[in-house]
């Protein structure tokens, strides 16, 4: 690492830094008041209502109420609960699922292991854009179709999906509509009622909350299994000791977000576009995703010619913290799933840049990744054997 | 992307060494392949049996780079049966060490050296050489 | 509340307060440290070299390798995944799971569901002081059994139990043994390997670590499904964004615990001597669990004639909380399934009181204690109307 | 136990009314059982067809206590009619509220009090009177 050099923290989609304000919230229920909401004594009274305040909140925040909320253990935890819950509590109904070929591995992963125990998967295609289409979904529709899961935002590119179309078809044929909302909660309005959401995923770390906390949104009409057997806690339905301090921080960092959202949508998407705007000057780069119908916070642009590592690397020791949906991405060696479903050729999936603004991000930040982006670039560029001549310097 | 690469690994990777290409080179070998995510060319000069220069392009994340440049330093100067010797465990070594999902990287390099080498011998009208049965493959 | 009064706090089976050092040790993962541990530049590496000591530090307090320590949000989902993921990847090689009848709900609950997916359970009668026998566990495998499930120490009487036994019936089977220790980490000494665990569960908050934090302990000869589908994390085990300062956390309270379990059993198990002496003077009182083979903060006694939350309201108006196995405990009503198990007979088994001491409990609290309870006690056998003439004052 | 009483049911639990026997009383009423984990004992003391005096012994959770010591207060000096009609409802509507869980130790309150008056009917050779067709149950 370069001593003294500036740090830029583009990589708001992986996970968030605390608001200070709810590490303040959150630092009693670390300590003084500690007791186990379930018990009968005062300080459990005091984390109890805490609780109680807290999901107040996230209920205020997505247009549900109160005793629709369920604490959980993350985004993850929540979209697997959905699924399986559902799953499980519905199989005499039918074994069919309708899910989209971009969504996070907490969805598919779960709906690939759900076909191993005997149901049934419809993956819907995705267009250029990552968009799915309502058409698709409605005529995917079986009489054994018992679930649709389908993505508010997408992780990598940002895409938003039409949620309130497909909730719509949903709702007319009377099956359960769950969606992952993990990176669009606190980031776009959400109204589950108008949107006919059945079932909503959302995950504290995402908007400025703590890690190792989330919710899900489940409607009064849907029944599902927990995931979670034990302890009466959560109405029941989700058992295990709450995290009493996590819940605290997750309900205040989704009301203060959603008390700004529409001041801090306007600010990030003013730079994005400014962003993507100069990443788009460089030669032989594409934007991924929607151009519109996309996160305010959302850049992901692919570079012909360079791989998606090495990119971050370099930026690394230019202090600059992003993400790619790179073959060298994970262990695998797969390009992304999400980028491969749009069409992006094989050849050209390894050089994507995903650069996810946040809070924190100013001007001079924009100013800073547009001077080293092209630099890098050109000097991976300058090492490829793939670059034309005249792209290399 | 859990990956913490050496520093020699990092070195490598931020000031590569023999990073070009060499004209009229006297063997090229390339490996590798866009759709995967990697490829590597090597370019040799042979002088009196020995590389007497060799230059690399590379396609490829901090693991492919940062090999290209450590194999390229290690057959400088050797002569070709050295080379051919260069195991991709030796530039594994060299480098202190490589991620396990990364390795291949280092496969990589050993085949292209190779490629440069029989390139070279069958421009001279000679046999290429065979791999040895049993080495390591670059899996895909 | 009256005012000024003092404050004991003698439930640390439910949850205990978080150590300072602790919270110290926390705080720099919850703001300048707030990295995603999956990611590449230099904040990130921060958070996953921390995961990793802490998986270390984990390993180390039971004996286990580091690469055998999977990270969860709680006891709950630990118990969930060790037995469901044995389940779902084993129900080939058989359906048959052996369990006790004192397990917490965690398990229970579990293990019930899994009977509505087509699984077989033996759960295992205990003699009147919750002790499990190795012989029944022995008699009751088949050839299709999959996986035994006994807990380590209960969590309402601290009953021992003898696990080790257990563990060696079912290696000698080849047999997957799970332990739920949720109460006994960082109280008792643990060994996996010479005890031979196959798997076991721990919860970050019963230790004075944070609440929603647990492992799951996966000796390498266990084959099971994960019960969180999705990202990678967890060498691919256990999916969702890592909770870091929620893992950091958990291991430095343990390791503390670990460090100092002789010398703070051996005052816990004096003052827990003289509360349950002092206690048994009380007339018509009975001490539920194992005399001998208890946790070192666990007493557990049962009044005759009144019953449990009456009394524990009363504790908390002088102060003191508690808990109690009472059939008020729950809004189910139904008692306590683990005194109810142990033969307790109905009538009384309502009136039991479970105090857990811990690194607060002083000896003035128990002097404290043993003056409030016995007033207490006096206060509502008065009022009730099962009490003998002889007993009333 | 996921209980917030009311401060009139920490009120009556703690500082109960009418707890206690009345000697030779001229009605008794019991319900409940110890398995369940709560007996409600009322003692009335009639006069003039009105109850003069009441007491209750109480073996149960704070709601019962304070159910008991609430329905006390509000048959103390009222005639035999009157004290039958007053339902569960009253008594939880007196005491601010009662979790859901627990409404049932109103019902046994009510129930009580309703086999005191009858206890009295019978010993002065009256019928009993008859319990109300869709009265709330008490569970066990
Ligand atoms: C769309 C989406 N769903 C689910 C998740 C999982 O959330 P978590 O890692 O908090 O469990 C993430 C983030 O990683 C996500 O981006
Ligand atoms: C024996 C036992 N198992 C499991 C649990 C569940 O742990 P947690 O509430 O942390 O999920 C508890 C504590 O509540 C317990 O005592």
């Amino acid at each position: 690492m370069e001593d003294n050099k500036r740090i830029v923290y583009m990589d708001n989609a992986a996970t968030t830094p605390l608001r200070p304000e709810v590490v303040d919230a959150m630092i009693p229920f670390m300590t003084e008041n500690f007791g186990n909401p379930s018990s009968l004594y005062d300080i459990a009274k005091i984390s109890r209502e805490a609780v109680a305040k807290a999901r107040s909140r996230v209920a205020a925040a997505i247009g549900a109420q109160d005793k629709e909320i369920y604490f959980t253990s993350g985004g993850t935890e929540s979209d697997n609960w959905a699924i399986k819950g559902v799953c499980f509590a519905n199989c005499d109904k039918g074994m069919h699922i309708i899910t989209s070929s971009i969504e996070h591995h907490a969805v598919s992963y779960t709906c690939e292991w759900l076909e191993k125990q005997g149901f049934e998967v419809t993956y819907l295609p995705v267009d250029k854009y990552g968009m799915i289409s309502p058409e698709d979904v409605k005529s995917s529709i079986r009489d054994d179709t018992i679930l649709i899961t389908v993505m508010f935002a997408n992780n990598e590119i940002g895409t938003i999906e039409p949620i309130a179309e497909i909730g719509k078809i949903a709702r007319e044929k009377g099956i359960i509509f769950h969606t992952d909302a993990v990176q669009a909660v606190g980031h776009v309005p959400i109204d589950v009622e108008e949107m006919n959401i059945d079932m909503l995923s959302l995950s504290g770390h995402k908007f400025n909350g703590p890690k190792g906390t989330g919710a899900l949104y489940i409607g009064k009409r849907v029944k599902l299994d927990p995931l979670m057997h034990g302890g009466d806690q959560e109405r029941k339905r989700r058992a295990g000791t709450e995290n009493v301090p996590g819940i605290v921080g997750l309900a205040l960092a989704l009301e203060l977000s959603v008390a700004e959202l529409k001041e801090s949508s306007e600010r990030l998407t003013g730079l994005r576009n400014r962003l993507t705007e100069g990443l788009l000057k460089i030669p032989k780069s594409h934007l991924n995703g929607h151009p519109e119908n996309r996160l305010p916070n959302n850049v992901n642009v692919t570079f012909e010619y360079i791989e998606g590592e090495s990119i971050l690397l370099m930026l690394n020791r230019k202090g600059i913290a992003a993400s790619t949906g790179s073959a060298c991405n994970s262990s695998s060696l797969e390009p992304s799933h999400v980028l491969t479903a749009c069409g992006i050729p094989a050849e050209i999936v390894h050089g994507s840049l995903r650069l996810t603004i946040g809070e924190m991000t100013t001007d001079e930040d924009v100013d800073y990744v547009l001077k080293v982006v092209p630099e890098i670039v050109q000097k991976l560029r300058n090492m490829s054997p793939l670059t034309p001549d005249e792209l290399r310097t | 992307m859990k990956l913490d690469y050496s520093n020699k690994v990092m070195d490598h990777f931020e000031n590569p060494r023999n990073q070009g290409t060499i004209e009229n080179a006297d063997g090229i070998g390339e490996e590798g392949n866009p759709q995967c995510g990697d490829i590597m060319k090597i370019y040799i000069r042979v002088l009196d049996n020995r590389i007497s220069d060799v230059k690399f392009q590379t396609f490829g994340c901090g693991a492919a780079i940062a090999s290209s440049s450590m194999a390229t330093e290690l057959i400088k100067g050797k002569t070709l049966e050295e080379a051919w010797e260069l195991s991709n465990k030796a530039v594994v070594s060299a480098l202190e060490g490589l991620p396990p999902q990364k390795v291949h990287c280092s496969v990589l390099a050993e085949d292209a050296i190779h490629k440069a080498i029989n390139d070279y011998r069958v421009k001279q009208g000679l046999i290429p050489w065979e791999e040895k049965a049993g080495k390591e493959p670059h899996h895909h």
